[in-house]
Formats: C-alpha cells, structure tokens, sequence
C-alpha cells in the first residue's frame, strides 16, 4: 500500500479536487448511461404493449370510437 | 458458402441476435466490474507517485481508457456502418446507432479529465493544442452523427447517411492519433505503442491497460444494452417482437 | 393582440422544437466558429485573450446571420406568409412575434454559452459577466435588424449571400458597442457607456424594426 | 358585397386584361375561367389585396378594399397555388395554427373532425412531409371545413384531389354559399357545385387582351 | 463522359449568372467578415499581422460554408436532382461537375481577393503569396467536402444549421494547415510541407468525396 | 419490355400495396389509378429505381433494374409531381439544358418549336419565375415533345393545364405509344389518350392492403 493516512489519499498531494473531480464524473456519468438506457427500455417496452393492447383490442372497435368522437 | 459465414448471417438477424445479447450482457458487466475493481485499486492504492507530476498523474488512469476508448469506439462504429451499408444487413445500422452516445461520452470524459489534469499541469484548462483540438472535432463528429441520425425519421435512411458520415470521418482518428507526433505540443506523446517498448513504470502501465479493459467492457455492454431497445424500437411491428412483449409479462 | 403575438411566437417556437437539430445545431455553430480561431491564428494565451471579445461577437453576429435566411423564406415558399399577410392582426405585430422567436430559439442560446466559451478564452471573470451581459442585450438587436434584411432578400435572386451583405453593415454598430462594452470593462473605462447605447439598439431593433420589416414583406408578395 | 370595376391587370409589359367588372352578392360563387396564363391568379390575388391594379377599383360592403386593411381581411379566406401548409409539422398542428393565427377559436375535437372530413384521420399525427400530393392538398382544405368567413377566394383548390375530394370541397363550398357567404373560384376540371348561384367569369373572352401594353 | 462533366458545369455556371448577386456578394460577404475583425479586435499593426492568416482563412471557411446549403437544395426543391439522378452518367461524376462550379464561384473570387485583402493587414508579399496559393490549393477541398454535408442534410430538418455541423469538424485540417501554411512562411520555416498536405487533401475533398456524396444524394432521394 | 412481379411497398409504418404485378409491351401505357395516398407516386418511383421496393423486383427487358444502372436510366423518362424547371431560367434554358443532360442533342429551333407547340412562344425569354402555374407545368412539358427514350413515366401531368393543354399532352403520349414506346400514367383527370392500348390498374382495389404491416 503507498498511501499514509487516509487523509492522504484524500488530498491527493494537494491535487485532490482535480483526481476525485475526475474519477466522479467519470463515475457519474458511466452509471448514469446505462440507468438512462435501462430507463428508455422501460418507456418503451410500457409503450410497446400498451400498444399491442390497444391494437388486438381496436381492430373490432375502430369503428365505433370514431362514431362516438363525432358525436360528442 | 462457409459454414462460419452461415452462422454469422444467422446471429446478424435481430431476431436470434436479441437474446444472444441479453445472454451476454450480464457476463461483460461482471468483467467491467472486475477490470475496474483491480484496474482502480493498482492505480489509486498501489502505483508509486510520478516524480515530475506528484499525485495528480493519476487523472491518467480516466484519462488514458477515456481517450482510447473514444477514438477506437469510432473506428468499431465506422466499421459496422460501412458493413451495413455495403451488405444491407439491418443490425449493423444498429449497433452502429447504439455506439454513438457511449462514444461521445468518452470523448467528452476525455476532455473532461484532460482538462482537470491541464489546470494543475499546464496552468490551463484548456489550449488550443493539435491534440486537444482534435479530440474536440471528434466529440462533435459524433454529435453530428447523433444529430444527423436523430434528424431523419425513417430509420434505414437515417443509417445510410449515418453510415456515410461516419465512414468520411474515419480520417480524424490518425489526425488524433498522430497530432503529437506532427505538430510539437504540450501534449504527451503515446508512452504505449507497439513498436517500443513501454516508457513508464510497470505498475502505472498494468493499471492503465486494467482500467481501459474495463472500459472496453463496460463499452460492450451498454452497447449491447443500447442495441436491444434499439431493435424492439425499430422492429415492433415483427412478430417475434410482439410475441416477446406480449408473452413475457 | 397580445393574443396573436403569443399565437405566432408558440407556432414558430413549435417549428423549431419540432426541427429541434435548429436550436442545438445554432449553438453548435457558434461554439465551432469560435474554436476554429485558435486554430486558425495559433495558441498563445495572452494574444487569445486579447482577441476573445471580438471573436466571441463576431460569431455571435455570424450565428444569427446564418439563421436570418430562414426567418421568411420557408414561410414564403409554402405560401404561409400570404396567409399571414392576410391575416387579420398588423403584419408588423405578427413580425413583432416572429422576431421574438427567433431570439429564443438564435439568440438566447448564445448568451447562455457564452461564459463558458468564455472560459476556454482565459477570460478574467468581471469580463465574462459583461460579455454575457452585452450579449444578452445585444442579440435582440441584431434578431430585430436581421428581420428587415430577410425581408428585403425575400425571393431575390442570391437572396442569402445578398442578406448578408444587406444586414453586417447595420450589425456593426451592434458589434462596435457589444464588443467594445467588454473591452472597456477589461480596460477598467467601466462599461455602462456601451452598454446602453447596446440597450438603445436593442429597442430600436425589436420594437421599430418589425414595421419596416412588415412593409418589405408586403413588397415581396406583390 | 364584392364589386370591381374597370380592373386592369399589366404583368411585366404585358396587359393581361382591362375593362373587368363584375359584382358578386351574398350566397353568389364567381367562377373564373381562362386558359393557362389569361391571369386568373393574378385577379384573385387582386381581389386579397396583396397585389395592387393597375387601374379600376374593388370594393367590399362598398368601401375600397385598400382602404378596409385588417376589416376586411378579418372577413377573406384565401387559398392559393400553394398549400401554406407547414411540412414539419402534422396536419393537426397545420390545421390548429392557421384557425389560431385567423383568430378563430377551433377545438382539439373539432380540428380532429375535419380532418376526418377530408380523409386524414390515421395521419393526423404524420409530419406532412411524408403526405402524398392530394393529401398534402387536403390537408390545407381541410381549414375550410369550420370556415366562417364571409369571402371565400379559392385558386385551383381541385388540384391533386382524388373524384372523391372533389366531390368533398365542392360540398363545402356549396354549404358555404348557403350560408350566405360569397366564393371566387378557378379551376380547369368541373366544378361540382350545386348550391347557391354560380356566375361565370371567362378571362379569355371580351376582357381579354392580347400584344403589348 | 468529358461532355456531361461540361453539361453540368455548364448549367451551374450559367444559373450562377443569372444570379449575378451570388458571385458578388459572397466576395462581399468575405470582404466584411474579414473586415469585421479588426472592428472587434482593435486595430493595432502588429496584432493585425500576426491575426491575418487565421482571420482570412476563417473567413474563406465561412463563405464557402454559407453558399454549401444551396449547393443541392434548390435542385432538390424544384425536383431538378431527381432528373439528375436519372441521368445516364454516373451521379457521382455530375456531383464531380457541381462541386468544380461551385468551386469556380464561390472557391475562386476568394482566391482572387486574397491578396487585396492581404494588404489591408500589412502583411509582407511573400506572405501574401503563399495565402493566395494556399486558398488556390485549399478551396477546391472547402468545396468538395462541404458537397458531402450537403448532401446528407438535404431535406433534413434543421438542415442548414445541422450542415455546418456536420461539416465545420471536416473543414479543420484545410484550416490548420492552410493558415499554417502562411504562418510558416512568415517563421521562415517555408511552407511547403504545409501546401503538400493541402494539395492531397484538395485532391480527395475533389476526386474522392463526389462519390459518398453521390451515396448521399441517392438516399436523400429514396 | 417492363415487368413487375409482386411488387410490395411499405411507407414508414404503412403497407401500401403487395402483390402487385404487371407487364407492359412496347406500345402500351399503363394508366394508373388510386385514390389520394394510395402509392401511385411511390410505384412511380420504384419503377424509376429511385426508391427500393419492399419486396419484388422490377424488369425492364428482362433484367433487373436496380442491376441495369444507367443502361436502365438512359432509357427512362420521368416526370414527377415537381416540374424540374429552374425559375432564374427562361424556358427555352430550361429546355435545352435537359436535353444536355439526358444527352440528347436538340438545336435551338427544333426548341423554339416544341415550346410554340406547348404554348410558350412569345414567353421563351421569361424567367420561368413570372410564369403561371400552368406555364410552368407547359414549360416541363415541353420536353416530352422531342423525346425519344422508351419508357415515359408521367405523375399526374395534366396538373394545372387547360383543356388544350392536356388534349396537347394527351396527344403527345399517344405518338410516343404509337412509335413503340411504353408509358405509365396516373392523373386524376381523364386520361384522353386515344392510340396505343391503355391498360388499367388500381391500387384501390385488390392489391392494397390496409393496416400495419
Ligand atoms: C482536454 C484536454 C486533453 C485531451 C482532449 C487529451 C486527449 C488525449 C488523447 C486523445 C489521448 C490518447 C492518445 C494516445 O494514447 O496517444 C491522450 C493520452 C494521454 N494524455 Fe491527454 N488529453 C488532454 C489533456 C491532458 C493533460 C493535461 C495531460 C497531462 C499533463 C495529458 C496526458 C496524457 C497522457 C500521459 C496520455 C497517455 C499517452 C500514452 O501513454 O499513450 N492529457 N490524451
Ligand atoms: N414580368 C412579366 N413579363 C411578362 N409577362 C409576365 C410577367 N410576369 C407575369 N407575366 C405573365 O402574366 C401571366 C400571369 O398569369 P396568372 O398566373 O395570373 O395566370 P393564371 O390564369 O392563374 O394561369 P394558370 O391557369 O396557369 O394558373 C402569365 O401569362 C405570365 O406569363
Ligand atoms: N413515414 C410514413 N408513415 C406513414 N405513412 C407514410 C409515411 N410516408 C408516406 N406515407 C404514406 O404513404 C403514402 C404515399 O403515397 P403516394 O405519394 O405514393 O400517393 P399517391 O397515390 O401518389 O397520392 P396522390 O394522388 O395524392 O399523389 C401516403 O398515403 C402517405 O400518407
Ligand atoms: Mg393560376
Ligand atoms: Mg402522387
């Protein structure tokens, strides 16, 4: 182990905000990316089904919905 | 025709590609994780302190993988867009699409760590050195990638002229490369190539190659991640992508 | 009439959104044109920061400049500005709107970069919140005065290189004030002086610009 | 209503026509006729008063419509050659922005309604770049649908239609004159309109004339 | 082959004409951008000598890069390109035939105003030589590249804006070694390498670009 | 000569057509027939190679299209919805320009001629800009008249003319089927072509299919 004191580790010989500010972001923005990505999948997987939902369910009552907008 | 050939045909359809990727994904995480672990400890715990630059070398450890990783993210990107415009095969549009935003984010890691490591260094956090600017044109080579893509609604079209651009964007990558070598800089030059051998210490240079692995992995599988929305987005109106999403609650 | 304004300015704001590339790719101009100095004049920092103030509001001219064209011209080609023409508000007040558009989406980005471009120039940071500050006076100006040119070019032959050449003699004095607002202030002159002659520009150029603007297009269309 | 009187009409040097008059009452249609080039756009963009005459007058109510300005523009609806339609943006949002802009109050429902009138319902959220020609051309009819205005100036609205969409906007247009409101109309294909009183108007004929100015 | 070579060029030069304003105003638009800088910069001598090279070339990117838009958009518009591409030659050698008149309008009147431009800046003769044989080698690469982003952004929204975009990162190498080129004739340490590198990027931005920009076209068209 | 064999076409999310196949002999047009929407300009365009189809091929004397390059294209004329006329040019430019490119030689007097023919005499020094639109649509025509190349395909022609305009292009198109050549044709007009054969084929029938692909 090269490091004294934990406090050392932190300072970094006194380039400590430019070492951590690096590995941070770096490290914020590789967990970000995939939160982001699993995060779209998500939308759309919801979107897909309702989608499907809403197709194998209208093919019968297209008809009639647009009758009822016009209605209203 | 080869056998080889065959199979890879097979595994460049959406379809069976799908959930090879899914089967894959975790085992690159757990490399990603494993890389990073050892590569991080090597540099931030063991490696000895660089005699000109103090602690604050140790941006190297980001910075090198960052840097690499974003030129050679582009070159794989290219590559698919090239296979995909000459052969028509619809995955390669795709993974070149889902390497784009994780190529763009290592290049602006790259600049980001770069610029932390200029301050101390240089005095500076940014100038206007061949080498910086270049990894600069190439950040926007990719939002212009993204950009061009995100602008075209119809997807096949929007891989061709994807395609086409990355392709004539190619020759940045040896400008990127080689800027330290043509122009004099304040940059470093490369200290790993393969014709010589490694100029900086043992240690240094294992946690440097651990981290860029790691990297590399975790490139791989949010690529992976990425192409598998991208194929249920672009493919929702096949069957296997209905049966999938309708089956598997 | 309050209405109508707000009507054209969310329809065009609605266009740019929708194109969205617009308003990211303005910003991206500017950022590009101002980082291809250094690599065009050479690296010292000291020469750089000399030259920051006038390249950050050359390029800021240059970025609204590159937008202007489209300010009419698309609306003209699929016969939308007959129909503004026709409408019943003031033509001038429907300009008033389209203006205010286009700084939103042109001009305001610009101000939000700027300190950051800034920064990359070693700029000290009293000359950064007025480069900012003259900016965000200074562009609605240049969106104003812009408007006539595109109107006067509308449908003439080489209308886009003509605009340009009809609109950066009347930037300058935008330029000249902008520009020199950030120099005083580096100087230690103190940059109010500057400032609001920039203001009295910006006045002129949202609030009297637009009824000449809105003559020209009545010309465009005969 | 409409009434013009002693128009003349010079393009370039050349006099298209001199000496045209006519007058149009409440539920009356103007039917222009002409050949290609006789100036039949060029007298209704006469009639909007985007173009000046070269001489005589147009009035409306009685007043001169250059002096009327926004009084009388509040009460034209015009539709030219081109389809002012907005091609990033979906026919919905076309159809909501131009109501908007005429200051006319159009509900989400209403528009959605018209859009099924003329044919675009399952493409009301497609940019109108990917439309075909006549559903491009729909898409801009389809303001007709709630127009209330009293002065209908239509150039060539039938261009790009299918039958059926002719036979559509003619309806509109009849209902329109039944309404009491005034249209003026070209086109080269027929004009199906059965409502209302159509006056015909040839820009061949008698105004019509030929050689240099 | 050599016959629609000439067709095309032909027909671009002869609508350039009649456009007249075209050629005139993007020497006008070069003229000013150049002219804006020491308005920006202040106008001490010495600065403006050191400035000259970078400044030029810049303003010869941005008025190549302001004219590219309507390098295939009006054709496109007016349903020109698809004749083009129906054709019976080659897309790309038309391509080829549109890029040398764009070049010998907007790439040409920059070269010729160089020099004048040059002097403005007091910048020594040899000097001048070099930036004017620099912009000769170099505009010919503005032109063929810039056809390539041209061509990916036809009909895309936020196309212009997107074009500069796609193209400015591209256009970085001819600038850096263009306004290198002057820069090292001034050092004294001569130029040639600098204009060699110009020259075979010249020769690929002309010969080797009308080809993924003829890709580009036909999938524009699809 | 030209052969579709089920022919399929997909417009973003939307199958237009499938199935759809036809052959053409020299001196037959084919008069194609839909509603607004129905694929009749995408058809166009795949038979022209612009656009691949979604699946099928398309023939022309035997080979297949997309293989035949420009061997295909030097045979080809197309006409589209956009007339591909330069509005800074004067007609007889124009005219004389697309024949340059289609490289064809045709001498300023055979050029006068064909423009007196669609009408333009006394205009074929006017910028294209000040022409009418039926002008306009005259001025793209005008190249049908000296042009000899086997397959015509024509979207929408009659758009914008007059009635003798269009009896004028129907007559043209009826010369071309009688030299041997072929010809693809959709208008919402009549179609009065009177010699060669005309066959018939609509996307509103058999061949359309509604609904998500
Ligand atoms: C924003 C600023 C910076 C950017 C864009 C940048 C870019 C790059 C790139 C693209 C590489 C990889 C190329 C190669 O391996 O040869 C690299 C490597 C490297 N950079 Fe930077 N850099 C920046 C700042 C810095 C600073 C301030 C330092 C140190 C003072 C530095 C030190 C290094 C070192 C040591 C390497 C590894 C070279 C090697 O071993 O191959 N960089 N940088
Ligand atoms: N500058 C000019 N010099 C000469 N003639 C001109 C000029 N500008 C326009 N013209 C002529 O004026 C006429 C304009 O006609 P207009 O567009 O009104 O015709 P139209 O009746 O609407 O025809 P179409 O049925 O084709 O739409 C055309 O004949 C055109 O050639
Ligand atoms: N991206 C898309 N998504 C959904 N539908 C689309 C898309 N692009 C085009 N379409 C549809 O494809 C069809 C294109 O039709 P095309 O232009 O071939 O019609 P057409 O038969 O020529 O009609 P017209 O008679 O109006 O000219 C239209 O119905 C259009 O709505
Ligand atoms: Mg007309
Ligand atoms: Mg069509």
């Amino acid at each position: 182990m090269h490091w004294n004191s934990f406090g050392d580790f932190l300072a970094m010989g006194n380039h400590g905000l430019y070492v951590w500010g690096s590995l941070l972001v770096m490290a914020l923005l590789m967990v970000a990316e995939p939160t982001l990505v699993l995060r779209g999948r998500r939308t759309l997987v919801e979107r897909l089904r309702r989608q499907y939902r809403a197709e194998s369910g209208e093919a019968s009552r297209s008809r009639s919905a647009a009758g009822r907008r016009r209605n209203d | 025709m080869s056998n080889g050939l065959i199979n890879w045909f097979k595994y460049a359809s959406p379809q069976s590609f799908y959930p090879l990727a899914g089967k894959l994904i975790p085992w690159f995480w757990a490399l990603a994780a494993l890389f990073g672990v050892a590569g991080l400890s090597i540099g931030f715990l063991l490696a000895p302190t660089d005699a000109q630059q103090g602690e604050g070398y140790r941006i190297i450890f980001l910075h090198v993988p960052a840097s690499w990783l974003s030129m050679f993210i582009y070159l794989v990107m290219a590559f698919w867009a090239g296979l995909g415009l000459a052969f028509n095969i619809r995955l390669s549009g795709m993974m070149a699409s889902a390497l784009a935003p994780t190529g763009a984010l290592f290049a602006f890691l790259s600049l980001w760590t770069g610029a932390l490591w200029g301050k101390p260094m240089w005095g500076a956090w940014w100038v206007w050195d061949a080498r910086l600017t270049s990894e600069l044109i190439l950040l926007f080579l990719y939002i212009g990638f993204i950009a061009l893509q995100a602008a075209i609604d119809d997807p096949r079209r929007a891989d061709k002229a994807g395609a086409i651009l990355a392709l004539v964007g190619v020759v940045n990558i040896p400008i990127i490369y080689f800027s330290v070598k043509w122009w004099n800089t304040l940059h470093q030059g490369a200290s790993v190539s393969l014709t010589k051998a490694p100029s900086m210490a043992a240690m240094m240079l294992w946690g440097m190659l651990l981290c860029a692995l790691a990297c590399w992995m975790y490139s791989i599988a949010v690529a992976l991640m990425r192409v598998r929305t991208i194929m249920l987005e672009r493919e929702r109106h096949t069957d296997w992508v209905r049966a999938l999403l309708t089956n598997q609650e | 009439m309050l209405r109508a304004l707000r009507a054209v300015i969310g329809r065009d704001l609605r266009l740019a959104m929708r194109r969205q590339a617009d308003i990211v790719a303005a910003m991206f101009f500017f950022i590009i044109v101002v980082s291809l100095f250094p690599l065009g004049v050479g690296p010292e920092p000291d020469q750089l920061r000399r030259l920051a103030p006038g390249v950050l509001w050359v390029a800021a001219l240059l970025a609204t400049m590159l937008s202007l064209p489209r300010l009419f011209a698309d609306d003209h080609r699929d016969g939308t500005l007959e129909q503004l023409a026709l409408a019943p508000q003031p033509l001038g007040l429907i300009v008033l709107g389209k203006v205010i558009a286009h700084w939103l989406v042109a001009g305001l980005p610009l101000v939000v970069l700027a300190p950051v471009l800034g920064i990359q120039f070693d700029l000290p940071s009293d000359a950064l919140a007025v480069l900012t500050l003259s900016l965000l006076i200074g562009t609605p100006a240049l969106s104003g005065i812009g408007a006539i040119g595109a109107a006067l070019t509308l449908g003439v032959r080489g209308g886009g290189v003509l605009l340009s050449l009809l609109v950066l003699p009347l930037y300058i004095p935008v330029l000249i004030f902008g520009a020199g607002a950030v120099d005083a202030s580096v100087s230690g002159l103190g940059p109010q002086a500057h400032l609001s002659l920039l203001g009295a520009l910006a006045l002129g150029g949202v609030f009297f610009a637009p009824w000449p603007t809105a003559a020209a297009l009545r010309v465009a269309l005969e | 209503m409409l009434e013009a009187s002693n128009l003349e009409c010079v393009r370039g040097e050349r006099r298209l026509f001199a000496d045209l008059s006519f007058r149009l009452a409440a539920g009356e249609m103007l039917y222009l006729q002409g050949s290609n080039g006789s100036g039949k756009t060029s007298l209704l963009r006469m009639l909007c008063a985007l173009t000046p005459a070269a001489s005589g007058d147009i009035r409306w109510r009685g007043r001169a419509i250059g002096k009327l300005g926004e009084e009388f523009r509040s009460e034209l609806c015009y539709l030219g050659h081109l389809n002012a339609i907005k091609e990033e943006l979906t026919p919905l949002e076309n159809l909501l922005l131009a109501a908007q802009l005429a200051q006319e109050s159009l509900d989400h429902d209403a528009a959605l309604d018209a859009l099924e009138l003329v044919g675009l319902l399952g493409r009301e959220d497609l940019p109108c770049r990917y439309l075909s020609q006549g559903q491009k051309r729909r898409a801009a009819l389809a303001r007709l649908v709630n127009e209330r205005r009293a002065l209908w100036v239509l150039d060539e609205p039938y261009v790009a239609l299918d039958a059926a969409a002719v036979e559509l906007v003619a309806g509109l247009i009849g209902a329109h004159l039944q309404r009491g409101g005034l249209a003026v109309l070209t086109t080269h294909q027929a004009v199906p309109v059965t409502a209302g009183t159509v006056r015909e108007l040839s820009l061949d004929g008698a105004h019509a004339t030929s050689g240099w100015g």
